[in-house]
């Protein structure tokens, strides 16, 4: 079936140039980096994650999230969602993929990186993580492909499928949790140091990966004729705005603890992603710009059922900028700011560390590109 | 003859333990074809003639046909660098199993391409090469012996040399080189089959394969002019060896005188009355299939030769060819090596579009697909698809244009300009990959329907799957054979689909000039579709 | 692993040298490593001896000049083993409104403080930093990835990464000891290259006003010990539970 | 045929390539003469076994030395403190005489040297 | 039967090469005289079989087309897989030599359900685990180069590290180790499928146990009974160059190696493995689908015995005269 992917017309090809091309601008950046050292990247002593691992949080909520469609298809048996589950498998596949290169990336010896199975340390959560990830990469790519084959094939999918499928429902909302919980077991970082984050970190996933998949339909549905009910579309936008709803109220939750307990060092970060400090008011517009954005992408949700499609593709995109910035780029930022010792560094990503970040985008663009086409030229054939 | 259920249920492709080293072969009744009339033999001075027939206990062979056969092979191996190589490169991947017509319709483990093609290997690695001399049996080598012998006449009369194992080979090895190979070197020992040998024989002889002799041919073609006369009201004309014609046309001979051929011929001739094309036909080169390719190159050759001479004969510019299948194998990879070079010919141009046909400029002779698709392109016909609401449509490449040519698109362009519902089979079973109807490379034998049956039974499956999935009731194709087997086969395995040529659908769907309303389609079935409805 | 384990794998060695066999022994510099109870190193800092000498940086100095530690010029590729910072920086929840004034400016030491219960440990997904059985938390440069989840978890600061080659930013070689490569990440390991060979640390060492003092919590009659019963002292964000090995003394 | 018989002339010359290429560097008969120190007659373990495992002596020096504290080494022939610079090259002092001629002869190219240092006395030559 | 023989036939090798060295002294004779002669025999043999493929000539153009022909202009050209110019043939070989382009479309026929409706499904194992396979062993034949070259070009070196670059063990596990021994048992286990095994002949399973055994003694040769490498480039060195030297400090494994690799290549040419050079002489990938366009030349053609029309014209002269079709021989008279 892939081979479909390998033709197409002349835009299509010149969409795979163009994330080929971003791909390896990116592969460039990154054997720089290689050479040079992480020290390529605005990353330092005082924030020493940033983009990168930013990015992993953000794209291991938009794999979790195809739990959504999984879910309702085989546990409530809503069939309506038998099209665009594949999709969502597939989303998957492509975003864990995007996870474990943004991890690969941020590695400072990525050449010992096996040395996470050699020496397994089970009271590391990054070597959960590792664990989770590769098996829920293995689980989509099998369920994924094996029931995209018996459709083709026009058969039962194999019988094999349906445990494999029940276990990957809760295996999704462990990858995120366990990504969390990274987060939330460092007594060191007050902003994360909250039994909120997991629930938090799954409210958003399930409100921007659905999301994603949203504009996705749309394109394939504009671009490739791949008709998508409305119905569909509609009812994965319902599922979003419970997801964001829950989202903005943990969120608000989180803001009420932090700011009536007046605690001096769990308020500092808020206060600092929130109204800054003298000399670093960087990060201000970002995180005013997600929270509004969520509340007002949850505004347009609940009204759009109403309205035209551009809507709630506009509604979907402001869903994900937003949450990718909170989940991602300010609470990870916000996380090390300020520091143990009380100072404000700024962090400001280089040019490489945005090329390779874009490069893996790419990279994943183009896995997705090319499972989708192989999924929209099966449908094109029938 | 068993029921299309209870066949599919005995098919196993796995096949039992062991393997095909021992020579053994039972000739089941239905399953082979039978030998050739001696008359014929004799006719083109065959080696070994005799009456014969391979269920006779004594084949007749010559007392040295042992030392011919492997004679005969040393000098294949000169001759021909696929042959040594083939016979070499093999691993035995087994990729070329499972895409065998043969082996999924009979499940008969000797029917996968590569066991086909061991079992001449296997006498190659015993006469022809160090480790198969000194270990034998362990290297797979196998001495000559008559069975074995039987063996190479039962399967390699069941392969049709349709090449679609070829394509997934890793090594690009043919069956079908395999095969001809293979049945030279039985001819050698006069070991070949009556549906061979007979049309090549009539065709030697009068130019067709039926035999028909000028007089007789001439008449069907005015039967066809009366027909379209009846049918359109308009007087068509067909020239017969017409000297200093633009265009000599060769179409396979069972396009006037077998149905549903006989559309197809109807769609030629008013096609060419359409644009006026200065052409003509010969009575001494009346015959475009070839059945020599099946039993040498050398009486290939021979049969081929007439087009050339005939064309040189009546001086005409360029050859234009109709649907066939191996007829094309031939004229596309073999005729200018055979007969050529043509330099007494121009190269083909279209006399009504002004289109230079580039691709054909050393043979000189183009597909009629391509004539026609060319028209279409450039806006020369009128052409009204609703006349062929009738039908649904599928099209079945055949495996020479396909395969051997790469004619895939012409005739595509052609049906979806000429009817309004055309669907595809599905795709492991058309272009490249497309599926054999079975009944190829002259085993079209009625005494061998069952492995017909068998063969073309993935053929009849894909038509199935679009039968009950899209309704589809006709299935075009563009080979002489094809438009034969196919009707019994389907027949067999789905009923309720017509098969039909590409040319057949031109002619429903031309518009001619002057041409009364026409009230049936070429067959004389009431034209459904939205041109009565305005009537 | 323990040493006879160690034993077994050493002496797969000498199976494998097939024709040539021979004993292969690893030895631990302590002979009667078994016996002797264990160790647990702990630092004490003095306030009032550190702030005797204004700008004096003879520890980090030396400190750094024995262990290889670069000197880069951004902040942000900084890497220190050992360091000061203000009072309030360091113990901010430790500060309020006198103290601001009081102990304004006042230089504080810093450095890994070898928590009986580290954080950094924990979350280490190769085991490359580990607490050894003397109670130093150390790095093997050979096994870390450079993934900076110790970083993240450690409350105090003190660790740093290499994030570039910091071969070209070391002012002089210490030839005894080696340096590292880029992509690992580094600390204070209390010297115990050092402390095997029986010599303290090398900050303590370089003090000129003795206000670091080194020693064994667990053998009551070594100085630390007794300093440490009979002086107030407080260690660094203790409510979070990973009871510091660096005292600080008033 | 030409076009074969070119092929396989081309494919023979480029097998045959690395016969032209050491005589061309002018290496063919070159093997590395390795200087072992004067002064000391054995290694720390059999010469034959460190011709083939010093590598892994090495590794496990290091795993007892970094993650054991292991710091002495007891062999046949005598006990030596695990120490890369201090002890290997404190005999094998000229590494480029020593270490680097075997191993470029071997294309092997270890990594200890990123961070283990060379002894002063070779270093300052 | 199959499997067992050439099982053994491996095994007795080792064991020949085990005993020898270990008991017998046989280092020349395994270190020095089994290679130069298998060498010898796999360079005759090689060359032998190529120049007997290369004097048979391609009488006939007989491409497979697996795409549409260059023909009308506006019907797209499948360039590639119906190649219309050396360009496009070149492209194909390409595919088909670095990329198993042909494998690739495999695909696997099953009779499904009660119904035993006919269907395909795409099967790739084959194809992955080839890839792996055979770019894995070119990689490390690639590698071994440096074993013969003085000093050693940086390339090599580079694909050295590039391999060994996951840091795990000393000396690093190379990745196309791993992936190659993954290949052949794959390969291995996918003839004792029932099918495969029909067709199968006791030769496949020899050069598969063949090639196991020279990647397990390389292996242990790397990882567990060590060479030392500079006696041994020393020594490959003195045999290149005609000028060998017997060493005996080798230990056996690097004799098994040798005689593996040396066994290896002497039956290369007369086993199925020449479909490494034949690949590229398949006439139908290597030739242009253009025979309409261009005349393909038989060396052997000759005349044969034609019915020429004016024979033919006799014979149905007066047929033909009643159809009133024109007669040469009358108009000419």
């Amino acid at each position: 079936m892939i081979e479909k992917a390998f033709k197409g017309t002349i835009g299509y090809w010149l969409w795979l140039c163009f994330l080929s091309a971003l791909a390896l601008a990116g592969f460039i950046s990154y054997l720089r980096q290689l050479d040079i050292g992480l020290g390529i990247t605005g990353m330092g002593r005082d924030v020493s994650w940033g983009l990168y691992i930013a990015n992993f949080t953000f794209f291991v909520g938009i794999a979790a999230s195809s739990v959504v469609v999984v879910l309702p298809y085989y546990l409530h048996d809503y069939k309506k969602f038998g099209d665009i589950i594949i999709l969502g498998e597939f989303l998957a596949v492509s975003s864990v993929v995007v996870t474990i290169l943004f991890i690969l990336v941020d590695l400072g010896v990525p050449s010992r990186v096996l040395n996470v199975l050699i020496y397994p340390s089970p009271s590391s959560l990054l070597f959960w993580d590792m664990v989770v990830l590769t098996g829920y990469l293995i689980l989509n790519i099998v369920i994924g492909w094996w029931s995209f084959d018996a459709k083709v094939k026009e058969i039962e999918p194999p019988i094999w499928i349906k445990p494999l499928v029940y276990i990957s429902i809760p295996w999704a909302i462990s990858i995120h949790t366990v990504t969390a919980f990274i987060y939330s077991g460092l007594s060191a970082k007050p902003l994360w140091h909250t039994a909120l984050l997991a629930p938090r970190f799954l409210a958003s996933a399930f409100a921007s990966g659905p999301s994603v998949l949203i504009v996705l339909c749309f394109i394939i549905r504009r671009w490739f004729g791949f008709n998508i009910e409305r119905d569909v579309i509609k009812k994965i936008a319902i599922i979003v705005t419970y997801a964001l709803s829950i989202h903005i109220f943990f969120m608000l939750a989180e803001i009420y603890t932090v700011l009536y307990s007046d605690l001096p060092s769990h308020k500092s970060h808020f206060e600092f992603l929130f109204l800054g400090v003298p000399g670093n008011r960087f990060l201000i517009p970002w995180t005013w710009g997600s929270t509004v954005g969520a509340i007002i992408a949850f505004v347009l949700f609940l009204i759009s059922h109403k309205k035209n499609d551009s809507l709630v593709i506009f509604a979907s995109i402001i869903t994900v900028v937003s949450i990718w910035l909170e989940k991602g780029f300010c609470l990870i930022i916000g996380g090390f700011v300020p520091t143990p010792f009380e100072e404000y560094p700024k962090y400001v990503p280089t040019i490489f560390e945005l090329f390779i970040t874009l490069g893996i985008y790419a990279a994943g663009g183009l896995i997705l590109t090319i499972l989708y086409k192989t999924v929209v030229s099966f449908r094109q054939s029938k | 003859m068993e029921k299309p259920d209870e066949m599919k249920k005995a098919i196993d492709l796995t096949p039992k333990k062991g393997d095909w080293m021992t020579p053994e072969v039972e000739l089941k009744k239905g399953t082979y074809c039978y030998g050739a009339p001696l008359k014929h033999q004799k006719y083109l001075e065959l080696p070994n003639q005799r009456e014969w027939q391979p269920h006779d206990v004594d084949w007749k062979l010559p007392e040295n046909w042992k030392d011919i056969i492997l004679d005969g092979m040393a000098k294949l191996l000169k001759k021909n660098r696929a042959f040594k190589l083939f016979m070499d490169i093999c691993v035995r991947c087994g990729a070329c199993a499972d895409k065998c017509h043969f082996f999924i319709g009979s499940g008969d483990p000797k029917n996968m391409p590569v066991v086909r093609a061991e079992l001449l290997r296997s006498v190659y690695r015993r006469y022809f090469t160090i480790h198969g001399r000194i270990l034998g049996k362990l290297a797979g080598a196998r001495d000559l012996t008559v069975d074995v012998l039987k063996e190479w006449f039962y399967y390699f009369y069941q392969c049709t040399e349709c090449r679609r194992c070829s394509v997934f080979c890793p090594y690009g090895i043919d069956t079908c080189e395999i095969t001809m190979m293979a049945r030279e070197l039985l001819n050698l020992v006069g070991c070949n089959i009556q549906w061979v040998v007979e049309p090549a024989s009539n065709c030697f002889r009068t130019g067709n394969h039926l035999g028909v002799p000028p007089h007789a041919f001439k008449e069907t073609l005015g039967f066809a002019l009366d027909e379209i006369r009846d049918l359109t009201g308009i007087n068509v004309e067909a020239p017969i060896n017409k000297k200093g014609a633009e265009v000599l046309f060769i179409a396979p001979s069972a396009d006037y005188f077998a149905s549903p051929h006989w559309y197809t011929l109807l769609g030629y001739l008013m096609l060419f009355h359409e644009i006026g094309l200065d052409y003509t036909w010969s009575a001494y080169a009346s015959e475009g299939g070839n059945f020599g390719l099946f039993h040498s190159a050398e009486l290939a050759k021979r049969l081929n030769a007439k087009i050339y001479a005939e064309a040189k004969r009546l001086k005409v510019k360029w050859i234009l060819g109709g649907e066939c299948g191996h007829m094309w194998r031939v004229i596309h990879q073999y005729m200018d090596t055979f007969n050529g070079p043509a330099d007494f010919l121009e190269v083909p141009v279209s006399p009504v579009t002004g289109t230079k046909f580039e691709h054909a400029k050393s043979t000189k002779m183009i597909h009629i697909a391509e004539f026609t698709a060319d028209l279409i392109r450039h806006n020369k016909l009128n052409l009204d698809k609703s006349r062929n609401d009738n039908w649904k449509i599928t099209f079945h490449d055949s495996c020479n244009p396909a395969r051997s040519m790469g004619l895939l698109e012409e005739p595509r362009y052609i049906i979806k300009n000429t009817c309004n519902h055309f669907y595809e089979m599905p795709e492991n079973t058309i272009r490249e990959k497309t599926f054999c109807c079975g009944s190829g490379a002259g085993l079209g034998a009625d005494e061998n329907l069952e492995m017909r049956l068998k063969g073309g039974m993935p053929r009849a499956m894909a038509v199935k799957y679009v039968k009950e999935k899209y309704g589809v009731n006709m299935l075009a194709c563009m080979c002489a054979i094809d438009k034969a087997a196919l009707p019994p086969l389907l027949d067999y395995w789905v009923s309720g689909v017509d098969v039909c040529g590409v040319h057949e659908l031109v002619g429903n769907a031309l518009v001619m000039k002057g041409e009364k309303k026409r009230e049936t389609n070429l067959r004389g079935e009431p034209i459904k579709g939205d041109s009565k409805d305005t009537k | 692993m323990n040493r006879r384990d160690f034993l077994k794998i050493t002496g797969i060695l000498a199976i494998g040298a097939a024709s040539h066999q021979t004993a292969m022994i690893l030895l631990s510099s302590e002979v009667k490593g078994d016996q002797a109870k264990k160790k647990r190193w702990a630092m004490a800092i003095s306030f009032s001896a550190c702030v005797k000498r204004e700008g004096c940086r003879d520890c980090i100095d030396n400190c750094h000049l024995i262990h290889n530690v670069p000197e880069f010029t951004d902040n942000k590729d900084k890497i220190q083993w050992i360091w000061s910072s203000h009072y309030e920086s360091v113990f901010g929840e430790q500060t309020n409104m006198f103290t601001k004034g009081m102990l304004k400016n006042l230089s504080i030491l810093c450095l890994c403080n070898h928590c009986e219960n580290p954080p950094c440990v924990k979350v280490c997904p190769t085991k490359a930093t580990w607490k050894n059985k003397d109670g130093i938390i150390m790095i093997d440069y050979h096994r870390c990835i450079g993934c900076r989840y110790c970083m993240a978890a450690c409350p105090y600061d003190a660790r740093s990464f290499n994030w570039k080659d910091p071969k070209p930013f070391i002012k002089e070689i210490n030839r005894d000891f080696p340096t590292r490569a880029k992509g690992v990440v580094e600390k204070c390991n209390f010297c115990e290259e050092r402390i095997t060979q029986g010599l303290l640390p090398a900050c303590v060492e370089a003090c000129p006003e003795k206000a670091l003092t080194f020693g064994d919590l667990n053998d009551p009659e070594s100085d630390i010990s007794r300093l440490l019963k009979t002086r107030f002292s407080i260690q660094r964000k203790p409510h979070l539970g990973t009871d510091p090995k660096v005292f600080y003394l008033f | 045929m030409k076009k074969i018989i070119l092929g396989l002339i081309l494919f023979l010359l480029v097998a045959f390539l690395p016969l032209g290429y050491n005589i061309y560097t002018g290496k063919k008969a070159y093997i590395p003469v390795i200087k072992a120190p004067e002064d000391k007659k054995e290694c720390v373990e059999n010469v034959f076994i460190m011709r083939k495992r010093h590598n892994i002596v090495l590794e496990k020096w290091r795993d007892a030395s970094v993650r054991h504290g292991i710091k002495k080494y007891v062999s046949l022939n005598g006990t030596y403190k695990i120490s890369l610079t201090g002890t290997c090259l404190g005999c094998h002092s000229d590494k480029t005489q020593f270490c680097d001629r075997c191993h470029d002869y071997a294309g092997v190219k270890p990594r200890c040297w990123d961070c283990h240092n060379i002894p002063d006395k070779v270093a300052e030559k | 039967m199959k499997i067992i023989l050439p099982f053994f036939t491996v095994v007795l090798i080792a064991c020949l090469v085990y005993g020898g060295t270990r008991y017998l002294e046989g280092h020349i004779l395994f270190g020095i005289i089994v290679p130069y002669i298998c060498f010898a025999l796999a360079i005759v043999g090689f060359v032998v079989k190529i120049v007997k493929w290369a004097v048979s000539p391609v009488p006939f153009n007989i491409t497979t087309v697996c795409g549409q022909q260059k023909s009308l202009n506006f019907l797209r050209h499948s360039p590639i897989e119906s190649p219309a110019s050396r360009c496009g043939v070149f492209f194909r070989m390409l595919f088909e030599v670095l990329f198993f382009r042909s494998l690739l479309r495999n695909e696997k026929v099953e009779l499904y359900g009660k119904e035993r409706r006919l269907i395909y499904g795409s099967d790739r194992y084959l194809w992955i685990f080839a890839i792996l396979f055979h770019w894995s062993m070119l990689i490390i034949l690639l590698r071994h180069l440096k074993l013969f070259l003085e000093p050693i070009p940086y390339w090599i070196i580079m694909l050295q590290n590039l391999d060994g670059i996951f840091q795990s063990h000393i000396p690093p596990v190379y990745i196309s180790n791993v992936l190659v021994s993954i290949g052949l048992v794959f390969l291995f286990l996918r003839r004792l499928k029932r099918r495969v095994m029909y067709i199968s002949l006791p030769s496949d399973f020899f050069v598969l146990f063949l090639i196991g055994g020279v990647i397990l003694s390389g292996m242990l040769l790397r990882y567990v009974y060590r060479a030392d490498i500079l006696l041994v480039k020393a020594f490959l060195f003195g045999l290149i160059y005609l000028n060998p030297v017997p060493y005996t400090g080798f230990g056996t494994m690097f004799y098994i190696h040798l005689c593996f690799i040396s066994v290896l290549i002497a039956y290369l040419p007369y086993s199925k493995l020449m479909h490494m050079a034949g690949v590229f002489l398949s006439p139908t990938r290597n030739l242009r689908n253009d025979s309409r366009a261009r005349r393909h030349i038989n060396p052997w053609d000759y005349p044969v015995k034609e019915h020429t029309y004016e024979e033919w014209e006799e014979e149905f002269k007066d047929a033909l005269k009643e159809a009133d079709i024109p007669l040469d021989s009358e108009n000419k008279g």
